[in-house]
């Protein structure tokens, strides 16, 4: 049974990666999880420096899921070269890079130093982080700035480029189009829904930095609606993200038209998720006589005009 | 190192009021946990919410591979937590964090708990009596009620100093007073621990600044994942040795802190545990 | 203590109001419960004629949320003024219409006809249902559209005319003031969110119609968070919808900057809701010794940069 | 008029395999339910799934003011129902729902049941006993262990005729089989009722289509509010009356239906159905 998918020249030996600022730097789990079960991690977000990242608090919980403001707090992308790759020479899994910029120079810059590095097998270009001031949604809200940092992105490496989108837009198709002629090899949607938690009592956000991330099970309808938008629009693979849990979820993503999928807020609240969605992957391939995930990708038969409102 | 399992629930010992032991079958908790360390744990059975909960152990038996967690219900998981029935199961990551150093030398170590903050403080004596070293809990709460864990102390010859700011049980007050009226009255300790809420640990901190002897704080923020990924418990500190203070993962270069590092007053680590919202 | 509030002409005994579409056209409550014990009602949308709506299945719940796709069946304007206003006469709470159309000129005459009806306090224009496939989003995803309706409606009622705003956009506070400008006396923040729930079995769409609108306590944080840029972006009143269950949700939106709130899912859920939610309201208002539930309209202290990210 | 009310569970009886009959107290339901009319309720203590779900009323206690569902575990709402305990409370509104005409004539009146679909025929049953009507179930299922709801009948007078597709009770095969065989035989009933799978319910139909009977089926249908506001049951109908097909809402005009205005094959009624993913 084939469970490894390659989309934008990324071999991954099944279509399961950990999703950026979920997973640490994917060294976190030494002696909890062997990387290798993954098909790729992609690292927390990178820049130039390090950040200290938001205030606390920076994360708290809603109805079925997170709300986030971190704020990219991370080590800089030459720490991350130089002490955390070496340490995943030999994780077995693909290790791609989340790299972020306040300018469109910080992340080509980026980009460059991790393609002279060894150990990374594609840049994933957050350009939808929703909790920093300058850079993320600033790139990911507007097609012309998306298709000049992934432009920018692209001519700094050779390795495969992905820009991650954003679901704060109104129309997924006209980013993903953007990015498409920009360069980009694959497309990961989506990142978090911007959102708002209020402590009545001291009517306050909940969060330090005020508004944030939604993420989890919550999400998942929009995020399979906009993979599935994105799929339809462009001829790039999708990276499907957004409140997977379980086999049954993933296979919503790879139905709708993801070629594979990330897997986020699902790390904190269980380690061993990936052994059970792999697991369950394999039965429903078993039961539905099919060899190779490939065969489910994009297999949605969406309904014509009928049945559909108004009719009869 | 810490395992992933789905453990069994044991034994189900309702105390007073929200307070509980739970007892799960986990070997390398069992065999493992270090006084101070900690797991993340969620009802096997609820999809809500939708993390584990940090909770410290509180005893461990390696005969029967368990260990012990003293729980007080506040909300959702702590919750469903209570609910489990023997033979149910719970998701359980542990043992976490980093534990308590022990005393440099063999002088009396002093802890100070509040409320559930007791929980760390059981282990740690039995250590402190392998070493044959002598211990002394300062135990507050709001009420003699809040004051659930007494007994196991004292077949460990360790001094407990009950204290309830309703007076119910020991010395009416906060717990800092009868310590500061020990250490007055000549109390000289190795060292000084403390456990429960920030206004307390802040004071205990103070206390054992003005009197220059080491203390080591289990703090408990907010925490998502356990392992340093979520980067959500983060604490704000300032070493002696830093140029500037830095965010540290509560979950793994604590729960346990010098409490000279902690920046404590009017600062983000306190914003964050403020929004713990410390029953 | 006064939990009245007077917005945009319309005054309701209590902040509380049943969204459109979840409380069908109140009559439905005969003998189930008081309706004058809420604030308001909006009715299901009306378009000139009847419609029958979407195929089955309709609904299907999510992870804390509801996706449906309903398509607005409904017995048209004509026969609600005939039939159900007159059985609405003596409910003693204010009665608001959503209006529905294909056209620019359908709003416009469906909303002439109940300007002409007796009973009705208010038209919500609905530019926001993602399950039709003419009108709806067509106008509420694009500004010039939204004004264009809006002021169409305007100019055919002397009564409050409430634009209910979609969350499928960019930038919502962009819609809001295109509203405002044409002459909206209140706005209401949010409709359902567009989504995709796939039975993986099957591999077709759970719902007939395809895509549905997402509703219910997982949305709640993107709600909050519209409501205040809405209310942030305009100085007319808003009505805070999405995901309400209780005092706490419904004190979210209040403080972020909603004049009322509207529940919707809540009402399948417990049609005993609003009396919680009340005496909630009051507990809290006494708890912090205000008297009037104005007061905590748009209290939130959002914090301004600092604490944020990357200070210090 | 439905009544919507916290309601305590105050029987628990797990039968064979995935069925239990859950006792709730709520006295207007106790007093004022009809035969086929149904609740909507949900375990007061779950947050998931977030609605209620539909049971018809199995039977009625005027006494104790309960009244019992026969429930079959088959996901999240109904295993969080059959986990409730004694005293535990339900959020449950009812009675809901059109009931059972009683047949016009005194001729025998005929029940056809698959799985659950046995629930509504216990009230018609009495009902029919207390106008000293006969009655006749025909009661299909996969297996024996399907067939839960028996003895209850025999008290009635009422003949209860099995059918299981295994064979491993009464006739083996389909219930419409022993039905056709009895009708062929002579039988001349006033009318039939049908409640279960959406192919036994529509091979029943047919059945009293083409020996010109009158027939009521009961269907289930998704639902999300019982009370006529979601729009999300609707049955696609075609009345005799009707221009053209319309969408009826199985909640407040059905669940119970003249099979005749069922708009039946390849149509959106049966879609809502599979929706509704029969076990
Ligand atoms: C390292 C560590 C060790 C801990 N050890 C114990 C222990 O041994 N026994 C014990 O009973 N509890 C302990 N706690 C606290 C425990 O984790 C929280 O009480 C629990 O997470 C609350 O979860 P909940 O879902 O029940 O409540 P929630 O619904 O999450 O919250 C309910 C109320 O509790 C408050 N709360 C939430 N998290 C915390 C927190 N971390 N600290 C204080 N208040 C909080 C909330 O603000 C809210 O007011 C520990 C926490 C940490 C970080
Ligand atoms: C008027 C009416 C009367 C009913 N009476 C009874 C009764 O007396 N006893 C009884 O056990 N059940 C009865 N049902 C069916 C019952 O409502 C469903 O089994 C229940 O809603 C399933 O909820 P769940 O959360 O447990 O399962 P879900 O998680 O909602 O679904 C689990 C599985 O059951 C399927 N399912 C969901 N709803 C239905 C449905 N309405 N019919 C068939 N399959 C469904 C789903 O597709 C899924 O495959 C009745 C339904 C209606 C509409
Ligand atoms: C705590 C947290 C931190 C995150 N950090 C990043 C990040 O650094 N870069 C990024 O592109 N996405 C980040 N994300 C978004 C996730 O990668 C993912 O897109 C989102 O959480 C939706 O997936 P999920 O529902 O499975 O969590 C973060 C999410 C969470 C919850
Ligand atoms: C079944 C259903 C039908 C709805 N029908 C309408 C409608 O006719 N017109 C409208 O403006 N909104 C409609 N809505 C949207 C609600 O009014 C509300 O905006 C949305 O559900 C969010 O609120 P909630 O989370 O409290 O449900 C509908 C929602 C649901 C769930
Ligand atoms: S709890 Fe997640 S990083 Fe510490
Ligand atoms: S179940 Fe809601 S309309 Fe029938």
């Amino acid at each position: 049974m084939k469970l490894s998918v390659d989309i934008a020249g990324l071999h991954l030996k099944n279509p399961l990666i950990a999703a950026s600022g979920t997973f640490g730097y994917g060294v976190e789990y030494e002696g909890i999880l062997d990387l290798s079960v993954l098909g790729g991690i992609v690292s927390k977000g990178l820049y130039l420096e390090a950040r200290d990242g938001c205030a606390t608090p920076r994360i708290v919980e809603t109805p079925s899921g997170l709300l986030n403001a971190i704020g990219l707090q991370g080590v800089g992308v030459r720490a991350f070269v130089h002490d955390v790759l070496p340490r995943l020479a030999h994780a077995n899994t693909a290790i791609l890079v989340n790299v972020c910029g306040d300018t469109v120079e910080e992340y080509a810059e980026v980009t460059r130093i991790l393609d002279q590095a060894s150990g990374v097998a594609a840049i994933e270009i957050n350009i939808s982080c929703p909790n920093v001031k300058k850079g993320g949604m600033a790139f990911g809200g507007d097609p012309r700035m998306t298709h000049e940092v992934v432009a920018a992105v692209r001519k700094a490496t050779r390795l495969p480029v992905i820009p991650k989108l954003s679901p704060n837009v109104g129309d997924i198709a006209v980013f993903a189009r953007a990015a498409e002629e920009a360069g980009a090899d694959a497309l990961s949607c989506i990142n978090t829904l911007l959102g708002l938690a209020i402590d009545v009592e001291s009517r306050r956000p909940k969060l330090a930095f005020g508004t944030g991330g939604l993420s989890g099970p919550a999400i998942r309808p929009v995020a399979v609606r906009m993979a599935w938008q994105a799929a339809r629009a462009v001829k790039i693979p999708i990276l499907g993200i957004g409140g997977i849990t379980s086999a049954q979820d993933a296979l919503e993503f790879l139905i709708a038209g993801a070629s594979a999928v990330q897997v986020g807020t699902a790390n904190f609240v269980d380690p061993g998720v990936y052994d059970s969605i792999l697991e369950g992957l394999r039965e429903y391939l078993e039961r539905h006589g099919l060899d190779d995930i490939g065969a489910v990708v994009g297999t949605l038969a969406y309904p014509g005009d009928a049945p559909s409102c108004d009719t009869p | 190192m810490p395992v992933n399992r789905h453990v069994p629930l044991v034994r189900h010992e309702p105390l007073g009021g929200p307070y509980i032991l739970l007892t799960f079958r986990h070997p390398e908790i069992a065999l493992g946990a270090r006084p101070g360390q900690f797991v993340m744990i969620k009802a096997g059975t609820s999809a809500e919410p939708p993390l584990r909960r940090p909770f410290s152990v509180l005893k461990t038996n390696a005969t029967d591979e368990t260990f012990t967690l003293f729980v007080k219900v506040v909300g959702q998981g702590s919750r469903a937590l209570a609910a489990l029935r023997p033979g149910d199961l719970a998701q359980c990551l542990g043992p976490l964090g980093r534990p308590f150093d022990l005393p440099a030398d063999g002088a009396e170590a002093i802890m100070v708990a509040g409320g559930y903050g007791i929980a760390p403080f059981l282990m740690l004596s039995e250590e402190l009596r392998r070493r044959s070293r002598v211990g002394r809990v300062f135990y507050g709460g709001r009420t003699a009620g809040d004051l659930q864990v007494r007994e196991p102390f004292a077949g460990l010859g360790v001094t407990l100093v009950p204290a309830t700011e309703d007076g119910t049980l020991g010395h009416p007050g906060r717990v800092t007073e009868p310590l500061e009226a020990y250490l007055d009255g000549g109390g000289t300790p190795a060292a000084l621990y403390a456990c429960g809420p920030d206004a307390m640990l802040h004071a205990v901190a103070r206390i054992a600044e003005t009197r220059g002897l080491p203390c080591q704080v289990s703090l408990d923020p907010w925490m998502g994942c356990g392992i340093g990924t979520c980067l959500g418990c983060v604490v704000f500190t300032q070493g002696a040795d830093q140029a500037r203070p830095k965010y540290r993962c509560a979950c793994t270069e604590g729960p346990v802190f010098d409490s000279r590092v902690v920046v404590w007053s009017g600062d983000d680590a306190s914003a964050a545990r403020r929004a713990g919202g410390r029953p």
